[in-house]
């Protein structure tokens, strides 16, 4: 319950913050969510705390040369109750919507549950399905990679020491498209045993585009690509969404504990897979 | 926890075996092995810090070569114990040729205990073998280069 | 009660060059301290503010037994840290009733019988004033959900359900 | 001053809103972590992360050179405290020397080891920290069945075979009745360990005045007295010179109603320095340290006519105990062998206990204790054999309920159940639910493939603990009323309320022998300083033993008024009713408030009358009550994942008479609640090195408000003849009625698959094992 002594710092800015994280020993605070119970369970000790939950030009989410620019230190909840979200990248307000509870999603932040890289958050699976960016700021600037990139193990990024992530960028997706995310809740923690995010385009009553990223089910998230591959260009009916969402865990070494084997989270990937396919057609246009 | 795995080294099934028993490459390659002093015969001592982004724990570890099958299987014990917990990995490696060089089969056990075992119950099958991935793909560098 | 002598040590008197000044107004009142940064936020309202209501049921912050608002958001306060929220406005369960009057879910609560052993119960009103705020005609599942992050382990919830429903009648009224 | 309007509404029966709920409700209540002292020390417990370890070394020295800590004591300092207390016996029991800090070997992971004593609790926790323990670690054994097996590690290195007993029962003659069986089902039924988890975990406050040589202990404990005679032994303080004080209690389900080595340990400690001293329990120390509830493995053999009638039935239970006995350890298989034939009038049966040490934190009582464990196996095996005579589950039931005319009715465990009429709460569940167009549905679901499933459970408890020979520590029950001399009464009572309302259901029962206003009656209980001995809340036996003793009380108040009230209207002939005594000729009155307060004034005396007004009872049941009752759940599964959605869910409960419906309706919530826990999410896992996986609230998974389904609650009214209330109790039913209703109705709704049996808890991932085997079958 009691962390160890740490040091704090309230930076103003982002360039501020940068340079207290320069010498390396120092860690990120944005919502705490993660970090503090790591911290309280003294299973994190970080010397130094940055906390960047006040640094007034990271929370913001705007419209910009058609893309969708997200403030690292935006809230679950703020995501899940943008206007401009919900009509434009709705995938995203429906998976923040679906992350720990209502208290978690006031304070948790996107860029904190990025940076963290838990294996079974929510946000992974919508981010690859999305195609994001992450922005990620350092002392020599800022430099971009896709969130696919970003994300490199269990718990690991590209995140250098010193860096932090400034934004998150999706597109505006096109009002016809489906989107769903689907996910099978740990019943005790509340994390995805299973996470599928979907975004579909039909055209001419065939499937033009398909994303799928999947979460909680590997050591990280992942596109579904044999799943995407099976959907493109077939049409939209119930069985392409039954065939497509048996591969979406082809050669995955899955997962275990308490609550599902690796076998079981294969196989909850491909029924759910499935259905987040089936609701995405249907909301498809 | 049983884990087992199979992983590849670019180099032939008899360096492969020596390499993996050699003290310097192991402290090279083994995730957070800050140093490793051989205490005995196939046996040596270690500090470990363990990283998993915020996760951190400092253990004194101790490695154990044992069973030796001169370059085909050798068991080896790693255990380590800290105020986060304590861990023994005890696993029987067999290595056979292939293609490119040699496949290690890795069949063991994971035994954990304090805090990391009873809150960390839905990390510890992805963090095992994220651990051993990294030491073999270290391990796979260091010998290639 | 040395209360003052408690305040001195929880603060951390031995890490004098590490404490941080802190403003917040809880429940209406100010308060100043110096604090060590890993101060719990909820150890701070229990310990140092004596506001008792707010409690500690879990090590994990998945409970939230300890669930305030600051700022208007309900947050669990085990999971922030008192420097965090250094110039906030926090209201607890003590903060909620105005001039004596119970604030409707509370007599909600009580009229329905919300609350058993009552330790997860300032932490359930808090979510449950929030959630209603927020959706002020929520449907038995909409409460259900509102409420997933505060565990209880006496009612079955259903009591407490009842206790939301009658509270948004009587706030929609 | 009284309220001076008297009362004439009846208040028992009635939905009154709780008494205790304003303090709970503003946050104003106090636990034992709201209390504070001055110059107050806070105690770290340093814990075994181990399951089973010799200690070779402890060293301190770095903990204590950290400024602030006050002391560092370790189980050489505290090897004389008398060890930790078990109160039940079996013939032949072993018992293990359980100290309040280990000595020089650890039994189970969070064993105590050491205590750092500071003057904040961060420092406190940050010296724990610094506390080296140097360990060798052991074989450890978690799995019952598995510390039988020969070769196993031995828990206690004195007794190898793991075996803390054995014990045996039999009614009638199994040989005969397995002779004339025309049908024997058999199965294996695992009811699993669970952790209480009152949202509350333990916490001790202890106060030493030297001047005094008074040691006062605040604790959330259950068993208030219980906890100061026994702490008091293992302190070598005098009795009268320890006070217990239970304060707020967060709940407690069975895991307060114990005596843990920390009230001790705090006690100690706090005479040992000379200052107060406060532990609180960490949510992982909950998990690990406080006892955890059930853990049988049981193996039962039952037999039938082709009829259906039931001719008896065998049961090996094995007992997880874990490494010690806690208060009541051994104790609770047994209740499982009292309630073996739950509600059915069969006479023979054989049931054999065996007792197994674990490297686990001890097993005790957790709400139903041994008695939802009983429930679950019976009303399985019922169903078992419904599906192997292809009857319906209802009817077999009802063919082999005790007959109404049968009560009091004599088990074949040697227990008299009081009164009841079993196929009541049946029949208006089945009604309820409208069963034999739910049966069509059913037909009709299963026609489409889908797996739909109605499950029934008729449970019967062993309530109101009880009679004295028949409990560890005595069964009877304490009250106290005063009135005072404005009028207004004091209820002190020795059961010892932690949610369950008795302050203001014992109201409604003062309020209305006495006929005044409930605002004019306190409750107060939890002191031993101010509350005679009791015994305390646990066992559903609050009301119906607790209450009964206050009802008692207060009929002897009611005699001693009326005597003062003669005398003051100088009649021989006069009536107390609605606070006011009344002449029968004259129809002069006089009010309860002139009474109290010419029995203190005492001018004058009624002959053979002592001044005041305050009657004390202590109130010996001669039975136990048996509430009964019957819950339907109604459910489907999800054929491609496994996944249990509860479509319906009633229970029908027979508590006998109902002192405040509304509170009871929440005790049934509540117990369902923990009963679908079981049945559906919660388990404590144990790895094969004794690690408790599931350590925290992040893998040990407590039903939330969306995990549970809407609760029909209906009741049929028995009231018991046992005590004058016709109360039963009702604090364990739901608890008792779930577990099976809805395993049932699971293994009904798989049985197209020839799914017979399912285990606890039904996570999907199991269903979806069986649901694959099944369609390969």
């Amino acid at each position: 319950m009691i962390t160890h002594n740490f040091d704090y710092k309230r930076p103003a800015t982002l360039q501020e913050a940068l340079g207290l994280l320069s010498d390396g020993s120092s860690k990120v605070l944005a919502g705490g969510m993660s970090l503090i119970p790591l911290m309280k369970l003294r299973l994190a000790a970080p010397e130094c705390l940055v906390d960047i939950g006040r640094i007034a030009d990271l929370n913001y989410i705007r419209e910009e040369n058609g893309a969708i620019h997200l403030g690292a230190t935006v809230t679950h909840y703020q995501l899940e109750n943008s206007p401009l979200l919900r009509s434009k990248c709705p995938l995203l307000s429906e998976t923040a919507a679906h992350i720990g509870d209502p208290m978690v999603r006031n304070r948790g932040t996107l860029g904190g549950s990025v940076a963290h890289a838990d294996p079974a958050s929510d946000y992974p699976a919508s981010l690859l399905a999305l195609e994001a960016d992450v922005v990620i700021a350092g002392a020599s600037g800022d430099r971009t990679v896709t969130f696919a990139d970003f994300i490199v193990e269990t718990f690991t990024t590209v995140l250098e020491p010193g860096e932090i992530v400034r934004e998150i960028v999706v597109p505006v997706e096109h009002s016809s498209a489906g989107y769903c995310y689907e996910k099978v809740v740990q019943p005790a923690s509340g994390f995805a045993i299973v996470g599928i995010a979907l975004r579909i385009r039909k055209e001419a009553g065939r499937i033009a585009e398909a994303h799928i990223g999947v979460t909680g089910l590997a050591s990280k998230a992942f596109r579904a690509v044999a799943a995407e591959q099976a959907l493109m260009n077939g049409s939209a009916d119930p069985a392409a969404a039954k065939n497509a969402g048996a591969l979406i865990a082809d050669g995955v070494d899955a997962n275990s504990d308490l609550y599902a084997s690796p076998e079981y989270r294969n196989h909850l990937a491909r029924i759910h897979g499935a259905r987040a396919i089936a609701i995405a057609l249907s909301r498809a246009q | 926890m049983k884990i087992a795995g199979t992983h590849s080294l670019p180099v032939p099934q008899q360096r492969a075996y020596e390499v993996l028993q050699d003290p310097v490459i192991l402290a090279r390659c083994m995730p957070g092995c800050d140093r490793l002093e051989k205490v005995g015969e196939d046996s040596y001592e270690m500090k470990m810090k363990m990283l998993i982004a915020s996760i951190s724990g400092l253990f004194d570890g101790k490695v154990r070569i044992a069973d030796k099958t001169p370059f085909t299987s050798f068991r080896l014990i790693v255990e380590g114990t800290g105020k986060i917990g304590f861990l023994k990995g005890d696993g029987l490696l067999t290595l056979t040729p292939n293609e490119g060089g040699t496949e290690v089969r890795f069949d063991g056990d994971v035994h954990v205990g304090g805090t990391i075992a009873s809150v960390g119950q839905r990390l510890m099958d992805t963090t095992s073998k994220m651990m051993i991935k990294r030491f073999f793909d270290k391990l796979a560098s260091e010998v290639s280069s | 009660m040395d209360s003052e002598n408690s305040r001195e040590r929880i603060c951390g008197i031995f890490n004098p060059g590490m404490k941080h000044s802190i403003h917040l107004k809880i429940n209406g009142q100010r308060y100043s301290h110096d604090v060590e940064p890993r101060l719990l936020l909820i150890h701070y309202l229990r310990e140092i503010a004596e506001l008792k209501g707010p409690h500690i049921g879990c090590e994990t912050s998945i409970c939230g037994a300890c669930t305030v608002l600051v700022d208007g958001q309900a947050v669990k306060s085990c999971a922030m840290f008192a420097v965090q929220a250094d110039g906030c406005e926090v209201t607890t369960i003590e903060g909620l009733a105005t001039n004596g009057t119970l604030h409707p879910v509370q007599e909600a609560f009580w009229n329905e019988h919300g609350a058993q052993c009552g330790y997860c119960t300032p932490g359930m009103i808090i979510a449950a004033k929030q959630l209603l705020d927020r959706n002020p005609h929520p449907n038995e599942d909409e409460i259900r959900h509102g409420l997933e992050g505060n565990l209880c382990r006496c009612t079955g919830y259903q009591h407490i359900v009842n206790a939301v429903k009658a509270a948004a009648e009587k706030m929609g009224a | 001053m009284a309220t001076t309007t008297t009362k004439t509404e009846t208040l028992v029966g009635k939905r009154i809103r709780r008494r205790e709920d304003p303090r709970l409700i503003t946050g104003t209540a106090t636990y034992v972590d709201d209390i504070q002292l001055p110059g107050m020390n806070h105690a770290c417990i340093v814990r075994s992360p181990h399951a089973a370890a010799r200690i070779k070394g402890i060293d301190a020295k770095a903990a204590l050179e950290l400024p602030g800590v006050v002391a560092v004591f370790t189980g050489a300092d505290t090897k004389d405290v008398g060890p930790v207390p078990c109160g039940a016996s079996l013939p032949g029991l072993r018992v293990p020397h359980h100290y309040i800090l280990a000595i020089d070997r650890v039994y189970f992971v969070g064993h105590p080891v050491a205590v750092v004593v500071a003057s904040d609790r961060y420092i406190a926790r940050d010296a724990a920290d610094l506390i080296e323990v140097d360990y060798e670690p052991l074989p450890a054994v978690a799995d019952p069945e598995k510390a039988l097996a020969p070769g196993a590690p031995a828990v206690h290195p004195e007794w190898p075979d793991n075996i803390a007993f054995t014990y045996q029962q039999k009614g009638g003659d199994t040989d005969e009745a397995f002779k004339n069986a025309e049908v024997i089902v058999k199965e294996r039924i695992v009811s699993q360990r669970l952790i209480p988890a009152a949202m509350e975990g333990r916490g001790v406050v202890a106060d030493w005045k030297s001047g005094d040589k008074a040691l006062t202990i605040w604790t959330s404990t259950q068993i208030p007295h219980l906890v100061r005679t026994l702490v008091a032994l293992m302190l070598g303080v005098p009795e009268h010179h320890l006070r217990i004080i239970a304060p707020e209690v967060g709940g407690g389900f069975g895991s307060k109603l114990n005596v843990y080595a920390e009230e001790a340990l705090m006690g100690f400690i706090a005479m040992r320095l000379a200052k107060p001293v406060k532990w609180i329990e960490s949510r992982r120390e909950n998990f690990t340290c406080t006892i955890h509830g059930r853990g049988h493995v049981d193996y039962l053999e039952l037999a039938a006519k082709r009829d259906g009638t039931i001719l008896g039935m065998k049961m090996k239970l094995i007992q997880d105990l874990g490494s010690y006995h806690q208060l009541l350890t051994p104790a609770i298989p047994t209740l499982s062998v009292l309630m073996m034939p739950g509600l059915y009038k069969f006479q023979n049966i054989h049931a054999e206990i065996v007792g197994v040490f674990t490297n686990c934190v001890p097993t005790d009582a957790y709400r139903g204790a041994g008695r939802p464990e009983a429930t679950h196996v019976i009303e399985r095996m019922v169903d078992i054999l419904a599906a192997e005579l292809k009857m319906d589950p209802a009817e077999l039931r009802l063919l082999n309920f005790v007959d109404n005319e049968s009560f009091p009715f004599a088990t074949a465990t040697g227990l008299t159940y009081d009164s009841g009429d079993y196929a009541a709460p049946l029949k208006k569940a089945l009604d309820i639910v409208e069963y034999h167009h739910l049966r069509e549905q059913q037909k009709e679901a299963r026609a489409a493939g889908r797996l739909f499933g109605i499950g029934m459970s008729t449970y019967g408890e062993i309530c109101a603990m009880g009679p004295s020979p028949a409990t560890p520590a005595g069964g009877w029950e304490s009250a106290t009323v005063k009135i005072e001399p404005t009028g207004t009464v004091t209820v002190m009572t020795g059961v010892s309320p932690h949610g369950q309302g008795e302050e203001t259901t014992f109201a409604q029962i003062a309020a209305d022998e006495l006929g005044v206003p409930i605002d004019d009656i306190v409750v107060q209980h939890g002191d031993t300083a101010i509350v005679q001995y009791g015994i305390g809340t646990f066992g559903s036996r609050a009301t119906a033993v607790g209450g009964t003793a206050l009802y008692f009380a207060l009929q002897d108040l009611k005699k001693k008024i009326k005597l003062f009230g003669a005398m003051l209207l100088q009649s021989e002939d006069v009536t107390f009713a609605d606070g006011v005594c009344t002449c029968n000729k004259s129809g002069k009155t006089v009010t309860l408030q002139q009474i109290a307060g010419a029995s203190y004034r005492a001018m004058t005396l009624p002959t053979n009358t002592e001044p005041g007004m305050v009657a004390t009872r202590f109130w010996e049941p001669p039975n136990f009550t048996f509430p009964f009752g019957a819950h339907i759940a109604v459910t489907e599964v999800d054929r491609e994942t496994g996944d249990i959605e509860i479509k319906r869910y009633v229970a029908v409960d027979d508590c006998g008479n109902i002192i405040n419906p509304l509170i009871v309706a929440g005790q049934i919530h509540g117990g369902v609640a923990q009963g679908l826990g079981q049945a559906l999410f919660e388990r404590a896992v144990y790895d094969d090195d004794g690690q408790l996986v599931s350590g925290e609230f992040m893998d040990y998974a407590v039903p939330r408000a969306h995990m549970m389904p809407w609760i029909e609650t209906e009741h049929t009214i028995t009231p018991s003849p046992v005590n004058p209330l016709g109360v039963k109790g009702v604090g364990e039913a739901g608890t008792i009625g779930a577990s099976p209703a809805i395993v049932n109705s699971v293994v009904d709704a798989l049985s197209p698959l020839g799914v017979r049996h399912i285990d606890m808890p039904m996570i999907p991932e199991t269903i979806w094992n069986l649901i694959r085997k099944g369609a390969h079958a």
